[in-house]
């Protein structure tokens, strides 16, 4: 168990020692017979769910199992951008918990995992944008978040180099969260890895589940790559995988897999202080600790499970970035990438029990789940400890789709290609 | 009683500018002016109805890919299975009577015309499909898009000539983005 | 200093043509056929550049895309460029480079003061530390970290150049000109296939113009160009010289950038800067070579600490000599050619450091060179604080000797350039023999040929390449294409060391990643923290992430961690190569439609008419619409929109409604097509005869409305929204040939082909009248309320005139092919004139709708019902229809769903503004409370106050309630009665006058 | 990825659009269970790893709706087929 606190004392102290003396961050520990409580999934929602359970719900007895390294799916891929801009009331409350445990992860976790509350300007370019940015930033006001809507004025002191002179979609203002910002997206991961492992969560890498034991409708334990784990309870949080490994438990869901691609550019000198994001096209756009832009835009829009995506993504993305600010025509793309994520059917996740008595889901987090990561990983922990929904996460149920009380942000239908 | 109405070009000179190319003109862009042009579709059973009806009336196959069939001043293009694009510089060739789904596009397409050695490589930089002599040659015909916007075009002639239907209300954005591409390659445009 | 280090004579340079350019501020001079890094070697520049994390002096290591130190800012003003690697910028004349990331100047950086603070700045330190007081991130530490991060700087201003893309198809597409690639292209080019050999050097050959080498009894660079005429002179084949593959996609799509005018000082008129290809292969052959591997070892970042090959290609192809007095520390035979090519150019070569225990080439090389030879040495430390001085070398028998020079060329291996053959995420695997990552499952259609497969040797190189031509042009269809492999020189058979890795022994630092300042000891450290995993190791340490994406470290990290943690090297694994394999201008995959052109913009018939009025036009999706015609005197939109608003509605007006989306459905089947496709009947409806039609999803969901007009039996024509077009043309055509693919129904979209004009106001039918031709009633009872007749105006111009009215109004929308769109126009203003028409525009119409109580885009969003809209009893009851079974689902139906109405300020003075939510009276506007949002809102000019649509709960039984409208983004905060969405007219009187 | 449309030949996926799931098909409206199988209909998905056909349309060229048959592991395209031809034998195959 790794009881390093870090702090600069213990950074002072290690280097006059040569850094000989760190711990490992978690441990590696074999799979133990029989836990409280299996995760499966070592990403962002995974661990984070694992540390609320030990931490605010006191189960201790919990392994992640994961099929790679941890970090290696979505929460180590994604365009790091967390904030709580949401328009329907579904939502509002569950992404604003997940700022507010952003805004204290440091001390939580004892880990510098540099959340960055540089803000998010989603530009707008009509009338009738501005208006309906206006309805959320109205909607988030009256949940106790902060917005604003910037006009054009104001943007163009905050962010200069975007094409106000010659632009075919004039850029009007902006909707503006100042307290939303951009995480370090690995340390999300070892952040949370660490504090588990500290608690005494088994983090169990390169451990695939293959299969469930269920006896008369009841969770057993899982079949993985290293053998039978026993659990009393299950919890599945393999965002991007989710249809297959529920598959094994016999569940279909309202989730189709697809690729969004992600770029980063070389590293420059500070050229951008927030997140930006166009909104006459697919772009958005923040600059890392590291100073390359990351930036990505629509998904692919097929569904994929081959971690990468195709060429006319690519230009359209950057069409779009070269419409919205001409000024970065001449750094260079660094390097591009794609996750799979469970697109769900109205672009809202699922948080929920499943037919199978002792077996949880958390899916369907598209391409926005990284924000969400604490929340859902305290939600499902509440969910799974508690066998009842988080107050903040009531509405992400999967029969809202029976009942027809989906949370469609966009309007777009049961399409998931379009969310 | 009104004035007659005067028909009119989707293209006017600042939204469609006109080049002349330095030296020898590596391309040359027009618009094709007074065209009949229709899309005509099979109902269904009447398809060998129709290609009689097209054979007695103008003296061709209907084609059965996407190519373009011609005889005299009309010509069938394939565009899609049991569609084509009656395209014809003859007033009085109106395929309206033929046993089909026909509508009058007229109007609603400008045609261009991209002739001269540089044309292929002009076009490729708009349009991805293969244009090399091996793969699409006079008669050659094909529904595709000019980076995003939707154009059907055909090979006339090996000078290269190309022909390309365009919407109308796109016409004059495709014009500019041909003669873009066309302005390091000597291109003479003019309406 | 002219050119201090520019050999007496050799090279493929022109030394008839001198270049002047500037360094630093300090001008130099080069050669055409330079690179800016050949050029700096020329004239004795060591230092150029300083390390990301530390600061520390920086000299070249490579001569290719691989450089991980020369990095510069090129040009200055808005074509300053970041990153630019000064060894694949050629150099033209007039060339501006300042070096990067130091301060004030290069030689003194006071940022090096990082060095001293470095013992602390490990790999991770961030993540244990900053943490407290949790404000100062913001504030304090980031801001720091970030000024430090980052190397080159952007200016800030729009990229002046211009781009292009462009799509080539071929049959055999040949990545790298080495003597592998020239021989694929050959043996497919002379089969007769369509050949794309794509280069990213401006010269063809690869080593082919570094090495003293003959091929086929020339010297190997003659061999290239005899090559490279041959295949400018086969008509299929097309040379991409500066052309770097950069991606590959599925199928044989590959993405590559040209760099058209990077090595001019400015494009000429209109010509790209760079251009983006799109190249369409049946086969591929990858032949893009290998690249050398460094050795850890103390101070190995030195300035003056070179690639072994890399100091041969300053030898031999630029004729520019890196040092004067070298140490050559190696453990492969390959540096014996270094040694050879030092001792030919005149350099000293004072040291061959083998780090094999025996081994023939360099011994023999060594002592043709008259150096001392180490067998079994090893450099422990480069020596000299601002570039290299001096080695110190630790012999097999454990003592260390100082030996002065200026340059140490290193030789750690050759890694095969494999990264493209692992774009479709095979992981490359490990060959002992080789000591090298070799190619995995490479993508379909790729074979990889040449170095970067591992054949090192150039006879394998030109045999393997040259069967991989083939076979490739053979897979595409093509036979003959012949290559008889030219002679070249015999090689010896050469052993491959695996190691040294690391050299021990040193107290400086050692690096695995020059250019992200990863250290031996950042590696080791990573394995103790448990981050023992590649992909950990990568993320942790940032080994492998920096521009050169870890071409020349990568390896020699994994096999350090391998190392370390007692795992082999095929155990520990490698990370992934992705696209792009060099990094590629943003700008240039921008491609050229920027500005105005990012999209395409259509006009409608009206737009020229409207220009000469003077209109104000606004963007509607990727229309030009025009939004309002001011007059002389009216001082903003809003008096034009008053005034527009006022004419039709005492009138008459003309707009142009040809931006609506219309669809031509004809065939047998066409009525019950459109039944099931809409919520009401249309198989019914008279000839001659429209009606308002609603479309939903298959969720019950609106998706759209229209009206559909019935012109003959068998043939309807319908209208869409402008914004869902495109959208219901793609809906209409999945019902037709999927859903319902029994049925005999054509679409045709004709939305390009009528212009049309709605005509509104008391005195539209006057101005109808006035245009149809004889014998066309157009009376209340010739052409009622929703009737439509086919007819002709002007003298015979064919026209299709519905009585549909948006306004309000007695009105008509008349239809005439859009070549006459601009005269009819003109002619229905002319017409009108008597009348007092105006031309109105989109904010006068959409005032009036909005006084009508029409549900347009912001009540049709995407989340409303048919219900919310107070539309159920379009919903049939009698037929299915897409959407209907959904539609009936709880939350579809609930009664507190918000539904339409209208708003009426309490105070008729206030504003109201879309977007503010309502909430009771009286209670806290919080979102516990929160009953619904405004979704259009207006200043109605017939009301002589601001009015508003909203979705309110339970809307409809609350008629009277004073409800506040909270706006709390704009401060907006009014009370307003609940009121009936339609504000004029709600009789429907004068439609139907 | 390019996609071999039946009439127009491979094209860029840049000409196509995508609907997904090919093999959920159109409910009985007026059967008794009709609303749970619209829901399940518009929204359960197989979602495989591995084969899977799906819906395109051939959207910037011939128009017509395909059924394409493609690997999501690896995007390998195995058939293509015109969706109206699937459409319509699998109405006669009822
Ligand atoms: C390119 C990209 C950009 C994005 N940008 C943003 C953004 O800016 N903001 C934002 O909020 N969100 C963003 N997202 C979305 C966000 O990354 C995801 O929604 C979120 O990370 C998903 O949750 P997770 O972290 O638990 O997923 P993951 O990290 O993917 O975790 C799932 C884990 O489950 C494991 N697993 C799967 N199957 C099994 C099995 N059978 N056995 C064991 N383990 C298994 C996987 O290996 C994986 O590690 C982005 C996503 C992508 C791809
Ligand atoms: N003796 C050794 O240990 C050893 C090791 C490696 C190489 N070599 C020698 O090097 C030569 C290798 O020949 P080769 O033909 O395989 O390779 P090469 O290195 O001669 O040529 C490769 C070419 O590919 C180009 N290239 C690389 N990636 C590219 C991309 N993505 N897009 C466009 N161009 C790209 C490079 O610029 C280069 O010109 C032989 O002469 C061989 O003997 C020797
Ligand atoms: C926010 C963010 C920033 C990144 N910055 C860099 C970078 O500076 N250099 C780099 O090589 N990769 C960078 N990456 C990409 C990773 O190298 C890697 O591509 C990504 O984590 C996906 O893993 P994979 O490519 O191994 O599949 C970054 C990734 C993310 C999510
Ligand atoms: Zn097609």
């Amino acid at each position: 168990m790794s009881t390093d606190r870090y702090s600069i004392f213990s950074l002072l102290r290690e280097t006059l020692r040569g850094h000989t003396g760190w711990k490992p961050a978690w441990r590696s520990p074999e799979p133990k017979p029989h836990y409280d409580v299996v995760i499966v999934g070592g990403g962002g929602h995974g661990l984070a769910t694992a540390h609320y359970l030990a931490k605010t719900y006191g189960v201790r007895n919990v392994a992640v199992l994961e099929k790679g390294w941890i970090g290696g799916g979505n929460v180590g891929r994604n365009t790091t951008i967390v904030r709580s801009n949401y328009l329907l009331p579904g939502n509002i409350p569950f992404y604003e918990h997940s700022m507010k445990l952003w805004e204290g992860l440091e001390q939580d976790l004892n880990y510098n995992a540099m959340v960055s509350q540089r803000g998010i300007l989603n530009l707008f370019h009509s009338d009738g944008q501005r208006d309906a940015y206006a309805r959320r930033g109205n909607a988030m006001r009256m949940h106790g978040v902060d917005a604003e809507l910037v006009d054009a004025p104001e943007l163009k002191r905050i962010l200069p180099m975007l094409d106000f002179d010659n632009a075919r979609f004039p850029i009007k203002g902006a909707l503006r969260q100042k307290r939303a910002g951009t995480v370090r997206h690995d340390a999300v991961a070892w952040g949370y890895a660490r504090s588990a492992d500290g608690f005494g969560v088994d983090i169990i890498q390169n451990c695939e589940v293959t299969g469930f034991r269920i006896e008369d409708g009841r969770i057993e334990g899982v079949e993985t790559s290293r053998g039978f784990v026993g659990a009393s309870k299950v919890g599945l949080a393999c965002a991007g995988n989710s249809s297959r490994v529920a598959a094994m438990a016999g569940l279909r869901l309202p989730i189709e897999s697809h690729a969004l691609q992600a770029f980063v550019s070389e590293g420059i000198k500070p050229f951008i202080d927030t997140v930006c994001t166009f909104g006459a096209g697919h772009f958005y756009v923040s600059q890392s600790d590291k100073g390359g832009l990351v930036f990505g835009g629509d998904i692919d829009g097929y569904n994929s499970y081959a971690q990468r995506g195709n060429l006319p993504t690519v230009e359209d993305v950057l069409e779009s970035g070269m419409a919205v600010m001409p000024a970065i025509g001449r750094v260079k793309l660094l390097r591009s990438w794609g996750g799979i994520m469970d697109m769900s059917m109205d672009g809202s996740p699922i948080i929920d029990t499943t037919p199978v008595e002792g077996l949880y889901l958390n899916a369907g987090w598209c391409y926005g789940g990284f924000k969400a990561t604490p929340a859902s990983g305290d939600s499902f922990a509440h969910l799974i400890a508690k066998d009842a929904p988080h107050p903040v996460a009531t509405a992400y149920r999967l029969d809202r789709f029976a009942t027809g009380r989906t949370i469609d942000e966009k309007g777009v239908g049961a399409q998931p290609n379009l969310h | 009683m009104p004035e007659p109405l005067i028909a009119r070009s989707a293209l006017r000179a600042h939204v469609a500018p006109a080049s002349a190319p330095g030296s020898a003109p590596g391309a040359r862009l027009r618009e094709v002016q007074d065209v009949l042009v229709a899309t005509v579709a099979a109902f269904k059973g009447r398809e060998d109805e129709l290609a009689a009806a097209v054979r007695e009336r103008y003296g061709l196959d209907l084609p059965a890919g996407p190519v373009r069939a011609a005889a005299g001043a009309s010509a069938f293009i394939g565009a899609g299975p049991g569609k084509w694009l009656f395209v014809s510089s003859d007033p009085s060739a109106d395929p309206s009577g033929l046993p089909a789904a026909v509508v009058d596009q007229s109007d609603g397409r400008t045609t261009l015309s991209l002739s001269g050695p540089a044309a292929r490589e002009i076009l490729s930089t708009l349009v991805s499909i293969d244009l090399h002599p091996r793969a699409f040659g006079p008669g050659a015909a094909a529904a595709t898009h000019a980076s995003g916007v939707a154009v059907h075009l055909w090979q006339v002639d090996d000078a290269p000539t190309y022909e390309i239907a365009v919407f109308r209300s796109y016409a004059a954005t495709l014009w500019r983005w041909i003669a873009h591409a066309g302005a390091a390659r000597g291109i003479d445009a003019a309406l | 200093m002219s050119q201090s280090h520019r050999l007496p004579a050799g090279g493929l340079v022109d030394r008839a043509k001198r270049l002047s350019f500037s360094f630093d501020g300090k001008t130099l001079e080069g050669h055409a056929g330079d690179t800016l890094a050949s050029a700096l070697v020329a004239n004795g520049v060591k230092l150029v550049g300083r390390s990301f994390k530390y600061h520390r002096p920086r000299g070249l290591v490579s001569a290719g895309a691989e450089e991980p130190n020369g990095l510069v800012e090129l040009r200055t003003g808005a074509r300053r460029e970041p990153n630019v690697k000064a060894t694949t910028a050629e150099l033209y004349d007039g060339l501006t480079a300042q070096s990067q990331n130091r301060w004030p100047s290069l030689a003194f950086d006071l940022m090096a003061v990082n060095q001293l603070a470095a013992p602390m700045f490990t790999a991770g330190f961030y993540y244990k530390t900053f943490m407290w007081p949790a404000a100062f991130w913001e504030k304090l530490y980031e801001p720091l970290i970030r000024r430090a991060a980052g190397l080159g700087s952007l200016s800030g201003e729009a990229d002046p150049d211009e781009y292009e893309k462009a799509t080539v198809h071929c049959d055999v597409l040949v990545i790298g000109s080495g003597p592998a690639g020239l021989a694929a292209a050959l043996a497919a080019g002379r089969s007769g296939a369509r050949v794309v050999l794509a280069e990213e050097d401006f010269a063809l050959g690869g080593r082919l113009l570094a090495e003293r080498l003959t091929v086929g009894g020339v010297p190997a660079a003659q061999w290239a160009a005899q090559a490279e005429a041959e295949l400018a002179a086969l008509p299929d084949v097309t040379l991409l010289k500066r052309t770097a593959v950069f991606g590959v996609y599925d199928d044989g799509v590959y993405g590559a950038i040209e760099k058209v005018a990077d090595h001019l000082p400015v494009p000429a008129p209109h010509q790209p800067r760079q251009r983006y290809w799109r190249i369409v292969a049946k086969r591929t052959v990858l032949a893009a070579g290998a690249i050398e591997r460094p050795i850890a070892f103390g101070n190995n970042d030195r300035p003056g600490v070179m690639a072994a090959g890399a100091v041969r290609s300053y030898l031999n192809r630029f004729g520019a000599a890196p040092g004067r007095r070298a140490v050559v520390f190696a453990n492969n035979d390959d540096a014996a050619r270094t040694v050879a090519d030092l001792a030919a150019a005149g350099c000293e070569v004072a040291a061959v450091v083998d780090a094999r225990g025996d081994a023939t080439a360099l011994q023999a090389a060594a002592k043709a060179a008259g150096a001392t030879l180490l067998f079994g040495g090893q450099v422990v430390e480069a020596l000299g604080r601002g570039a290299v001085a001096g080695a110190r070398i630790a012999s097999a028998k454990g003592g260390t000797l100082d030996v002065p020079c200026d340059l140490i060329a290193v030789s750690g291996g050759w890694n095969p350039s494999v990264q493209l053959s692992s774009h479709h995420g095979a992981r490359p695997r490990w060959d002992d023999r080789l000591a090298a990552f070799l190619p995995g499952q490479a993508p379909a259609g790729m074979a990889v040929a040449g170095a970067a497969s591992g054949a090192f040797g150039l006879a394998q190189c030109l045999a393997e390449g040259a069967q991989a031509g083939r076979a490739a042009a053979e897979a595409a269809g093509f036979s003959g294409g012949g290559f008889d492999r030219p002679d070249v020189e015999p090689e010896p058979e050469e052993v491959y060391g695996a190691g040294p890795w690391r050299v021990s022994g040193s107290k400086a630092k050692a690096f695995v990643d020059f250019q992200n300042d990863v250290s031996v000891k950042d590696v080791e450290l990573a394995a103790r923290e448990g981050f023992v995993s590649v992909e950990h190791l990568k993320r942790y340490t940032t080994l492998g992430m920096a521009t050169d994406q870890g071409k020349t470290g990568n390896v020699l990290g994994l096999a350090i961690m391998a190392e370390v943690t007692g795992r082999t090297i095929p155990q520990t694994g490698s990370t992934l190569a992705r696209s792009p394999f060099a990094p590629v201008a943003l700008g240039a995959l921008g491609g050229a439609h920027r500005g105005k052109e990012y999209r395409p913009t259509r006009l409608p018939p009206s737009h020229f008419f409207a220009e000469e009025q003077g209109a104000v036009f606004v963007e509607t999706g990727q229309w030009m619409r025009a939004a309002y015609f001011p007059q002389a005197g009216e001082k903003d939109w809003f008096e034009s929109m008053v005034r527009e608003v006022t004419t039709v509605r005492t009138k008459v007006g003309v707009y142009d409604a040809s931006t609506l989306g219309k669809i031509d459905v004809q065939g047998p089947d066409a009525g019950a097509f459109l039944d099931r496709v809409y919520t009401s009947a249309f198989s019914k409806m008279p000839v001659g005869k429209a009606r308002y039609g609603l479309a939903l999803r298959e969720d019950g969901f609106v998706l759209d409305d229209g009206t559909i007009a019935r012109l003959a039996e068998g043939h309807y024509y319908l209208t869409t929204s402008t914004a869902h077009a495109a959208q219901m043309m793609r809906h209409l055509e999945f019902c037709r040939q999927w859903l319902f693919p029994e049925l005999d129904v054509h679409l045709a979209s004709i939305t390009d082909q009528w212009a049309k004009y709605a005509i509104a106001g008391p005195r539209a039918r006057d101005v109808v009248a006035a245009l149809v031709d004889e014998g066309n009633d157009v009376s209340n009872e010739g052409l009622p309320f929703l009737g439509v007749k086919e007819l002709t105006v002007c003298g015979g111009v064919k026209a299709r005139l519905f009585r549909l009215s948006f306004s309000g109004e007695l009105a008509y929308e008349l239809a005439v092919p859009a070549r006459y769109g601009d005269a009819m126009i003109r002619a229905i203003v002319k017409a009108g004139e008597p009348f007092g028409i105006c031309p109105y525009g989109a904010e006068a119409l959409a005032v009036m709708r909005i006084e009508k109580g029409h549900a347009a885009g912001p009540e049709i969003n995407g989340q409303t019902t048919a219900g919310d809209l107070g539309m159920t009893g379009l919903l049939s009851t009698k037929k299915d229809f897409v959407g209907r079974t959904l539609a009936t689902r709880d939350g579809l139906v609930d009664p507190n769903r918000p539904t339409l109405v209208g708003l009426r300020p309490v105070d008729r003075t206030a504003r109201l503004r879309a977007g503010a939510h309502l909430v009771k009276r009286g209670v806290q506007p919080v979102a516990a409370n929160d009953e619904g949002y405004v979704t259009s809102a207006a200043y109605s000019p017939s009301n002589g106050h601001w009015i508003a649509l909203a979705l309110l709960s339970r809307g409809p039984e609350r008629m009277g309630e004073i409800v506040r409208v909270f706006d709390p983004v704009r401060d907006g905060d009014v009370e307003c009665e609940v009121v009936s969405p339609c504000f004029v007219d709600p009789e429907g009187a004068r439609l139907r006058a | 990825m390019r996609i071999a449309c039946p009439y127009c030949g491979a094209r860029g996926v840049d000409e196509f659009s995508y609907l997904g799931d090919a093999t959920v098909v159109r409910p009985d409206p007026a059967a008794e269970t009709a609303l749970a199988d619209f829901v399940d209909y518009v929204h359960t998905r197989e979602n495989p790893f591995g084969r899977h056909r799906e819906l395109w349309q051939h959207a910037s060229g011939c128009q017509s709706w395909l059924v394409v048959t493609r690997d999501t592991r690896t995007h390998a395209i195995e058939a293509v087929e015109v969706a109206k031809d699937v459409a319509l034998a699998r109405g006669e195959a009822k």
